[in-house]
């Protein structure tokens, strides 16, 4: 019931070297973080054993039409990964912006091992590398399913994509 | 500690008549909010189009014939409805209604499943239309 | 499925995509020495229908009916989840009475959805008469469903913005004369699952997983309460109208199959109670009110307890009436990791014992991918289908 | 015996159609209690004949790495055991057609003739839930088979024969055995289902486990001869055990009565248990069942010995 004082502690927890903390909703914290602080990042809330991994999932945010410069600014396409960990009421979301290009993120299977179907999941349908995950098996698409293709990416518009490369 | 916990229920429905509903030779009453058939009126209908913006499946279409003299036909393609009573609650004019006693609808062929509504004439007329070729391709068929 | 080379010694039993044991598609590879599980391997899939795509080409209200079909059995939860969702991106608050009947069509199906699973988990034992009487027992809650709204299944209670159909006092008696009897009826099997001894054979101490170990899975749900975690989204964060009706948490040490069928059959009676509950204390008022067609740009997350645990959903909105990315995490998913971890070292004919005791559902799981190419219809023909051109290649 | 004697003996009564017809009827029996005790209305009384005609119809499909010959010969070699043991039980309470000391002992091995037939068949495949299940079906086979042939001992020591038309005799004019030897009858009972692979002790081919066991390759008349052959042995099994433990079968009728009675026992029993993993089968039938019937047979020898 308590929603404030798991977030509290999370910002307290975290605030140490991030430091750009939103509160978009009540009871939800969001914080924005680079790809390499992640592990560190995670392996502070299971070490104070801040609440659980609730789900990973990715976001395409294309560039609205028009905006196609590429400039490194937030209106530049780019994904994001958010690691959403439940407390109670209390929601934390980890965001991981990435660009098109660079679009890595590192494991967390080593301190979270249930998180490697979420990888497996974002491996497959965005085309995110998740280095370090232990398997790398097709999870959910099917056997035949040509490489390359990210079916959840805004950019897919379909199978055809793969014939024609 | 028991074996056997059964036992009682056992004995008890050798002497009960089976649960087992003998489905073609007897048939239960539906309750009255069964979601069965889409019926269609005609006269009430204002050709607003909402109920085909929601439903989620694409069972129906609307052509109109004549918008002023608000003369439309509903073509309700029963094999793609999920009976789940959007366009009802879409309607503001209450001219949709799912029928609670039409509920046995399976076929073996497609063409019973599409069903025309509208007044006589209406119907007529779209049909004798849609005989031409080429007016509207069947969405099955390439 | 190819038949894999015997290779090294290994025994692979494969269970599924197509299996008795299953009543639904997935695969499961066991390594097995003799009898005893050495190894365990999951591949999911085969019923993936690319629902987070698709949902991102509809309107809200369309995705509302896309989403009850997640899940054949737990329709609702979906739906509401979703509902609840998209009601806080716009703003907009069901009515208490519709709130409260959402509630209770939520509870009705955990009661359908727990029997349906004690009598599956009853026939994967061999205990096919327990399943033939839950079974039948079942189709009381499902005709009060019926009586409700008017479908067995995809009950499709909830628009954006409400329910589509009231309780009157006729189908309150009805309801709670079904609760009765359902509840005479729980406290036998309960009495047959806890003290039945070729049962208990079967069950106690199969498939153990200690508190730790679920919350390091991450387990959710039914799974996970068995095993001691304290983790029900009605009790941690309660939504719609469970903050009216407090939940008690039904939760069991055990840690095994018994706890697990414990847990569940407890969770019966904890729905009987608020069902019941509800019912007295049903508020009056409208159904439902006003929704906006175009949702305001924003995120949320909305997250509701499923008859398996808990439900998420994630939807981000754009501002227009299409959303931009729905993410459904589904329980199942989480309470896969325990199934491979606790299988190792058990028999092979604890396996379907074990793989129905998370109580998996594998279409919430697999959400697939239609596509279709540009300038072909969406919808695959017979011919096409026959000439095994089905699926991705259309 | 003439020559067409012997032949009406083998292919009509009680030998061939007769046993056949009844072993379907006895199924059918089986299957409407069990569904009635489910509270289910079960099939119709044609279900089991319209299941064999139709596996009889259809294609029979020899998978590839077996041995062809075994694969072909071993349903036939269980069902023509099977059909041969009834040659010397009292069928329909009719005299034995055949007849000679330790014909019990010989009817006993014809019965275990087809678990083995059934357990090579699956040993034969290089499925594996075939082989999975084969290994169960032998390993029940090893377990139950000591207990039972010890609780049908028991009846024959009483009766001081290995003939079963003289045990028969003998119980005719005597107590029930099922009241001097309640644990014998027990066991013979629970060992009947244990050979007929009923639950709960169908481990062997536990559906949900490893589909359908040792016949998982089996299809078209293969499988309708197993499954014959199964219907054949439970006519043969109640019919031992009726004469043994219940006093005998003087007549046609006693037989119907008695053989249906241990059916709805029987059937009863199918439906009260959760499936027994194989570890616990053998831990039963071998800690509990054999010591059972062991301490039976003391009784008796002692019994004997006082009297």
């Amino acid at each position: 019931m308590d929603q404030e004082m798991p977030l509290k502690i999370a910002e307290r927890l975290l605030q140490s070297y991030l430091n750009s903390f939103t509160y978009p909703a009540e009871g939800r914290l969001d914080v924005v973080i680079p790809a390499e602080k992640l592990v560190d990042t995670v392996a502070r809330l299971i070490e104070a054993r801040w609440g659980y991994l609730g789900s990973i999932t990715g976001l395409d945010i294309a560039s609205p039409a028009g905006a196609e410069d590429e400039a490194n600014d937030q209106t530049a396409g780019h994904f994001e990964c958010l690691y959403i960990f439940f407390s109670g009421a209390a929601v934390l979301v980890l965001r991981v912006p990435l660009a098109y290009d660079a679009a890595v993120v590192p494991s967390i299977c080593g301190l979270i091992p249930a998180a490697t179907l979420y990888e497996r999941e974002l491996m497959e349908m965005f085309g995110i590398e998740v280095e370090g995950t232990p398997v790398k098996d097709r999870l959910v698409l099917a056997d035949d399913w040509p490489k390359g293709v990210y079916p959840l990416r805004k950019s897919f518009s379909g199978i055809a994509d793969a014939d024609q490369r | 500690m028991t074996i056997g916990t059964f036992f009682g229920e056992l004995v008890k429905s050798l002497f009960k008549r089976p649960a087992t509903e003998r489905y073609p030779y007897d048939r239960k009453p539906t309750p009255e909010r069964l979601r069965g058939k889409l019926h269609y009126d005609p006269e009430k209908c204002s050709g607003c189009q909402m109920c085909i913006r929601d439903c989620p499946s694409q069972a129906i279409e609307l052509v109109t014939i004549d918008k002023e003299n608000k003369r439309f036909v509903m073509i309700y393609h029963m094999n793609r409805c999920t009976f789940c009573d959007q366009c009802v609650q879409s309607c503001r004019f209450n001219c949709l209604d799912l029928s609670s006693e039409e509920w046995e609808l399976a076929s073996l062929q497609e063409e019973p499943l599409t069903i025309y509504y509208g007044r006589d004439e209406d119907v007529q007329f779209l049909l004798e239309n849609q005989a031409e070729p080429g007016t509207e391709a069947h969405p099955c068929e390439e | 499925m190819e038949i894999k080379k015997v290779d090294e010694g290994k025994f692979v039993v494969p269970i599924g995509p197509q299996h008795p044991a299953l009543k639904e598609p997935g695969h499961f590879e066991f390594t097995v020495d003799g009898e005893i599980v050495m190894d365990a391997k999951v591949r999911l899939g085969f019923v993936h229908r690319g629902i987070e795509k698709m949902a991102e080409q509809r309107t809200y209200t369309r995705d509302l009916y896309l989403m009850e079909r997640v899940c054949g059995i737990c329709s609702h939860v979906h739906g509401t989840a979703f509902t609840l969702g998209v009601e806080k991106l716009a703003g907009v608050t069901a009515p208490p009475r519709a709130q409260a009947i959402r509630v209770i069509i939520a509870e009705l199906e955990r009661i359908h959805s727990h029997l349906l699973w004690l009598g599956v988990a009853a026939h994967e034992g061999g205990f096919d008469t327990l399943f033939m009487y839950s079974w039948r027992d079942r189709e009381t809650v499902m005709d009060l469903l019926e009586l409700l709204s008017g479908n067995r299944v995809h009950y499709s209670a909830n628009v954006l913005g409400g329910v589509k159909f009231d309780i009157n006092p006729v189908q309150t008696d009805q309801i709670r004369r079904g609760v009765d009897y359902l509840e005479e009826r729980t406290q036998f099997y309960q009495k047959v699952v806890t003290t039945d001894n070729t049962f208990l054979g079967r069950t106690r101490g199969v498939g153990y997983m200690s508190r730790e170990q679920a919350e390091l899975q991450g387990a959710v749900g039914p799974t996970a309460r068995a095993s001691g975690v304290t983790r029900d989204v009605r009790v941690d964060a309660p939504y719609s109208f469970y903050p009216q009706t407090p939940v008690q948490i039904v939760l069991d040490d055990g840690g095994d199959l018994t706890a697990r069928f414990i847990v569940r059959i407890k969770e019966l009676f904890e729905a009987y109670r608020l069902v019941r509950l509800l019912l007295d204390n049903l508020p009056e008022g409208e159904l439902a009110t006003r929704m906006p067609r175009r949702i305001p740009a924003g995120e949320v997350i909305s997250r509701v307890e499923a008859p398996r645990g808990e439900l998420m959903y994630f939807i981000r909105s754009n501002g227009t009436d299409m959303p931009e990315r729905v993410k459904i995490r589904t329980p199942s998913l989480c309470n896969w990791g325990t199934i491979t971890s606790t299988a190792v070292g058990l028999k092979l004919a604890d396996m379907p014992m074990l793989l129905a005791g998370i109580d998996p559902c594998f279409s919430c799981n697999d959400r697939m991918i239609r596509v279709r190419r540009a300038g072909e219809p969406g919808v695959m023909t017979w011919d096409q289908i026959k000439a095994g051109k089905g699926g991705w290649s259309v | 015996m003439s020559a067409a004697q012997a032949w009406l003996t083998l292919l009509v009564f009680p030998g061939g159609f007769f046993l056949l017809a009844t072993g379907l009827l006895y199924e059918f029996i089986d299957r409407k209690l069990v569904a009635r005790y489910q509270n289910r209305v079960g099939p119709r009384w044609f279900q089991p004949l319209a299941d064999v005609v139709k596996l009889l119809a259809k294609e029979e499909i020899i998978p590839t790495g077996v041995e062809k010959t075994l694969f072909i010969g071993l349903p036939i070699v269980g069902l023509a055991g099977a059909l041969t043991a009834a040659l010397y039980v009292p069928i329909a309470g009719l005299p034995p057609a055949f007849s000679f000391r330790g014909d019990l002992i010989v009817t006993l091995y014809l019965l275990s003739l087809m678990t083995l037939c059934l357990g090579l068949s699956g040993a034969n495949t290089v499925n594996r839930f075939s082989i999975i299940g084969a290994t169960r079906t032998l390993t029940q086979l090893f377990s139950y088979e000591a207990p039972f042939l010890l609780a049908l001992l028991g009846p024959a020591l009483s009766a001081d024969s290995w003939q079963i038309g003289q045990i028969n005799d003998y119980a005719i004019n005597n107590l029930w055995m099922i009241v001097t030897q309640p644990i014998g009858f027990l066991v013979a009972l629970v060992g009947l289902m244990g050979k007929l692979e009923l639950p709960p002790f169908d481990a062997p081919e536990a559906e949900t486990e490893i589909v359908s066991g040792a016949l998982t390759e089996y299809s078209g008349r293969g499988l309708a001869l197993f499954r014959l052959g199964k219907d054949v042995e439970l006519v043969i099994g109640l019919t031992l055990i009726s004469a043994l433990y219940l006093g005998g079968l003087a007549n046609p009728l006693e037989f119907l009565l008695k053989t249906l009675c241990v059916l709805l026992v029987m059937a009863g029993l199918q439906s009260l248990f959760a499936r027994l993993r194989i570890d616990q089968t053998v831990g039963l039938w071998w800690r509990i069942g054999a010591l059972l019937a062991l301490l039976q047979l003391l009784a008796i020898t002692i019994g004997k010995v006082l009297l």
